[in-house]
């Protein structure tokens, strides 16, 4: 187990570029889902908007 | 079809999150000023902006003489001028040369119109003057110069009497009256009365959403 | 009638329901596929007769690498579909992969930097694939910075598309350099015409993960698309519909 | 026709050509610089500035600073014309001028041809006058000053070129500041490659044709596609 | 004591000590680089082409390029926090913040230092922690790097100090831009000398102690001398 | 002495190859508002910032409670505020933001107290939105709300109604009024009427050289 994890001594760069791989990977997923969340919100709060009756644009 | 005519149809328009527009509709025709009035942050510059095609509808239409202006918007860029909050002049370029330069896009000019148009406007002296020595009102005159000079049809003014005193903004009436008179039209969000002949005059008030 | 699919595809409801429908056949086979790839890659295949165990870093490396061009090669051809045939979903696929493949091209240039360490000696040489690559990375920044200035979006995806498609150019310098110019870099030993070079036990692992990688490049990418459509529909009663479910 | 007050048909004549506006929109940008001086002087003090902080920083033994000239002498002029370049549209930009360019209903392409056309006169032209000093002073043997001329001039009309293409983009950007370059440079680097392959050899006493004719190749592409690319960008970005 | 209504007592005791104002000044400054994201990045954007374009341009060989480390990373550094002190003057002139300090009746040493600490803050603390990238980059050893970071720091903390008094001499002119450097970059010039050394030591795996010191010297130098003189300059230049 | 008071003597002032203030005079004590008037270019900003200082005089001078202004420059500009032609606000920050930097520089400020100035100036909504993103008239409205938040006694407006709407011009006539009866003292360059009330109001006609 301790061999697998010493990797054959290159242990030190390949760890963190796994790290670095997966991190990404994660972050992508956490972001993606955050910027939908957030689009959904401001949709929400638009159609709010939407529904109220049109105040102007008589002409007097 | 002959005659000049601008016409807005639905117009629904988003700044950010407020809903500005929504739904307007207008319509000016030649020999007609329409003054569009509003409190502050009613959506007047919105309005122009989007008149004139820098701002994006999110639904509606702009007609123009019986014809969408998406359609052909160079054309109805070449018929129309908009003047907004800041006067769209070279700080360091002489009035006379900045108008020689904004306007000759456009116009071929001589040298003497640019200096009767000047005097018209109540600034003969500041021909050859740099704008950037020029007070805030003598400078918004000499964008006014323009005006005439650029002889198009459809003049959108963004509050263009600021700054300037009350001679001044006679003179913003007066010049608007020539214009409707020689069969132009325009729209001018203006806060104060205008000073022009009231059948020439329609009004649309925006109410803050 | 033949055209029916197409302004299908150019209808955002359509686009929203669809992506909504397939994210989790996209993630979930993804997620299957990298975890084998990783176990295959980390435990089974033998290690190099040159590289040692170090080599196993092409399987985070590679899928990178691979992400980076792949991502723009996506987004450049969405901006061409938007800008030819006015498309706004197309727009919004472009805006969505930016984010996702600027990420991927920073990953890879770190991982390659620590491949270099050990394989060169050195993280960091002037070579011309590693240059371009960072070259990319500039690219992305530069579309991403061009969108975010915009306040209008619709004035955005059309200038920053022009900006994606002007851009495109340096993929396949990316891809190629290392055949043109006699570099420090491998030569693609997968993604050639012709055989692939390596060892089959060596290889099927990393097709796993590239395979892995662009499943889960769908995935994500679907998801931002529906924020990006949401943004873009403000009239659409359909919205209602979208945000309730 | 009540259209026609507002419109005479001596009026519609009276319309000048594309040529003429461009000419008109250069006359003006020319006319601007030699009244702000500092806009002339700018790229021409950073060129120098660059250029003189080098040796400094290094060794100032000239066997080595004539290896290194061909790359500072070209990443000073490529900054230096980028810099140059966000001023130019800069300024238009605040002061509401670019608006009336695209709100005037006329063919942007010539526009946009006219402001790189001064960009260039401005920073290019000025730039490579100035090369062959600098060169002189990282070492370069005077005998191969003169050539240094040219890849310099024909290089930076390419820069000129690819810089309007991101100026356009950036035109709807109120603050495009850094922006600008992030665009631009990642595309200006086969420019920076083979220009200052062409000093290196200038100051070599070698030949230098091939890389300028590929700097010179760029620059045939850039001045057939750049001003159309830019109008399209520029319609794009304020339609 | 008609004044009493317009200044009661209790308000006079609310007037904040210079220090907060100070304190005010910095954070504002901080909030609007976050905000502004571009200008926060624009220095090390800067940097980080500056940096990438000089291998591209001189020789890819990492032994050659070890050597003009320093001065790349130099040159860089200094002309990134010249640009940024540009930027971060004018834009306050512009938009009349500064026309609001100097008619605030509050010291002008104080909202000077911190001007000049938040420009070292975003842009000297930057460049130092992406310094070592470079050098590693450009082929400094892995060993080396984090002795990379000293100098710089120090160094642009005296580069800072010392534009602020440019930046205050130039403050009411309305367009410095070039004029900024002309008057910095002169001076400034000990400093990239002893930095570059001291960069050079370290990449060699020296000790570079001894221009560090005097880097330090410039520093402490700077920060008991350069508020005083920018705000004479202030106060100068708004008389 | 112990009554607020500025009094300009003999003031004589060139803008580059024009003598703009040719010995003039004024004076105005606590609970006074001089409205300057004048011409576009007549001088109004030359006079106000030539007040504050920000302008060098060729002869004359400014005298605030008693004292040469020249010899305790610091002392004058803290009881002065002045609000020129553009509003000074950072484009970036909110509008809250704005008030809470460029107010703290003189006063320790609650954030309840920004809250209250906006919406007293008729823009409770803005506190937390850029200011990039206001209407002129909007933007003008923030600048304004500084103004009683600084407490200092004597306001220098240079047309501080640019871009408001009828009320909003009303509203600036009844900060001044409400400055001016706790005993401040303004000087206005407004070219129409300033709504205060007679008995506080004196004016100054600049005529143009
Ligand atoms: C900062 C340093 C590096 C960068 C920026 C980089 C970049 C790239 C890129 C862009 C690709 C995709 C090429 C393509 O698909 O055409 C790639 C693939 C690859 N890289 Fe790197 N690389 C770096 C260092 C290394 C090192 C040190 C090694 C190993 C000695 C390495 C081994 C590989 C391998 C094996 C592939 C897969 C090629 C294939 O099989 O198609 N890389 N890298
Ligand atoms: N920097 C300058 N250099 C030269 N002349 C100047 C300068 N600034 C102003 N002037 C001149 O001084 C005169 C007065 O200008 P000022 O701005 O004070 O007028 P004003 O009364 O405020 O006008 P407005 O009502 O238009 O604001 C003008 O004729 C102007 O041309
Ligand atoms: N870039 C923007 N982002 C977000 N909101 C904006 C933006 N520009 C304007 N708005 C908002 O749109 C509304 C209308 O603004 P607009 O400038 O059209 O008002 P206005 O009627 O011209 O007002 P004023 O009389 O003050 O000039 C305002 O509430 C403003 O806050
Ligand atoms: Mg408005
Ligand atoms: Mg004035």
């Amino acid at each position: 187990m301790t061999a697998f994890f010493r990797m054959g001594g290159y242990a030190q760069y390949l760890w963190p570029a796994y790290g670095i791989t997966f991190a990404v990977v994660i972050l992508n997923i956490v972001w993606a889902r955050r910027t939908l969340a957030r689009a959904r919100r401001e949709a929400r709060r638009r159609l709010a908007v939407r529904d109220e009756p049109v105040l102007h644009g008589e002409e007097v | 079809m002959s005659e000049l005519s601008l016409r807005g149809e639905n117009l629904h328009l988003w700044r950010g999150e407020r809903h500005v527009l929504r739904g307007l509709g207008l319509e000016v025709a030649a020999g007609e000023v329409l003054q569009v009035t509003g409190a502050n942050g009613a959506g007047k510059t919105t309005l122009l902006r989007a008149l004139c095609g820098m701002l994006y509808l999110e639904e509606g239409r702009i007609v123009w003489n019986g014809v969408n202006v998406r359609d052909d918007m160079p054309a109805f860029h070449g018929a129309l001028t908009y003047l907004g909050h800041e006067p769209p002049l070279k700080a360091d370029l002489t009035a006379s040369e900045n108008l020689r330069y904004w306007v000759g896009l456009r116009r071929r000019l001589e040298p003497a119109r640019i200096a009767s148009a000047l005097e018209s406007v109540g600034v003969p002296g500041v021909a050859s003057e740099l704008v950037r020595t020029l007070s805030a009102g003598q400078k918004r005159r000499v964008a006014l110069a323009a005006l005439p000079l650029l002889s198009v049809p459809l003049w959108l003014l963004d509050e263009p009497t600021t700054n300037l005193d009350t001679e001044g903004q006679k003179l913003v009436g007066s010049l608007i009256e020539r214009h409707i008179r020689a069969g132009g039209l325009a729209v001018a969000a203006v806060h104060h009365e205008i000073f022009v002949s009231p059948q020439h005059l329609r009004r649309l008030e925006l109410s803050k959403s | 009638m033949t055209w029916t699919w197409f302004h299908r595809l150019g209808s955002p409801p359509h686009i929203y329901r669809l992506a909504t429908r397939l994210t989790p056949w996209f993630a979930w086979p993804a997620a299957l596929i990298i975890v084998a790839a990783l176990y295959g890659g980390l435990v089974l295949a033998p290690p190099d007769y040159q590289q040692g165990d170090g080599f196993r870093m092409v399987y985070v490396h590679a899928p990178c690498a691979w992400m980076s061009l792949m991502v723009y090669t996506t987004l450049a051809v969405a901006s061409a579909v938007g800008l030819i045939w006015r498309m706004k979903v197309a727009y919004a696929v472009a805006a969505s992969c930016a984010p996702i493949g600027a990420s991927f091209t920073a990953a890879a240039l770190m991982t390659g930097m620590l491949f270099g360490r050990p394989m060169w000696g050195t993280y960091w040489a002037w070579d011309p694939q590693l240059t371009f690559e960072l070259v990319l990375l500039f690219i992305y920044l530069g579309y991403m910075g061009l969108r975010s200035s915009f306040d209008d979006p619709q004035r955005a995806d059309r200038a920053s598309s022009m900006l994606a498609v002007v851009g495109f150019i340096d993929v396949p310098i990316i891809h190629f350099s290392t055949t043109w110019w006699n570099s420090l870099h491998q030569a693609p030993s997968v993604l050639r015409f012709g055989k692939p070079t390596i060892a089959l036990p060596m290889l099927i692992p990393l097709l796993m993960m590239l395979l892995g990688f662009t499943l889960y490049f769908v995935a994500i990418l679907l998801v931002r698309l529906r924020g990006e459509i949401l943004r873009r529909e403000r009239s659409a009663s359909w919205l209602r519909e979208a945000i309730v479910s | 026709m009540s259209g026609s007050a507002v419109l005479p048909a001596a009026e519609v004549r009276a319309v000048p050509s594309a040529f003429d506006v461009a000419v008109l929109a250069l006359a003006r940008d020319l006319r601007l610089a030699f009244r702000k001086r500092e806009q002339l002087i700018q790229p021409l003090a950073f060129f120098a500035i660059v250029t003189t902080l080098f040796p400094l920083a290094i060794t100032p033994r000239l066997a080595q600073l004539r290896e290194v000239a061909p790359g500072v002498l070209w990443v000073g002029a490529l900054l230096a014309s980028l810099l140059a370049l966000e001023f130019l549209f800069r300024d238009d930009a605040q002061d509401g001028t670019l608006e009336q360019y695209a709100l005037s209903g006329r063919s942007l392409t010539w526009l946009l041809f006219a402001k790189t056309a001064a960009h260039w006169l401005l920073t290019g032209v000025p730039l490579a006058l100035v090369a062959p000093l600098a060169a002189g002073a990282l070492g370069a043997p005077a005998a191969s000053l003169p050539s240094i001329i040219a890849p310099v001039a024909v290089g930076t009309l390419a820069l000129s070129l690819l810089g309007a293409i991101g100026a356009a983009l950036t035109l709807g950007v109120k603050r495009s500041g850094v922006l600008l370059s992030l665009i631009t440079l990642p595309l200006a680097v086969p420019i920076l490659i083979f220009g200052a392959r062409a000093t290196e050899l200038a100051i070599a006493g070698e030949s230098f044709v091939a890389p300028l004719e590929l700097l010179g190749a760029f620059a045939v592409l850039g001045l057939t596609l750049a001003p159309l690319a830019a109008a399209a960008a520029v319609r794009i970005s304020l339609e």
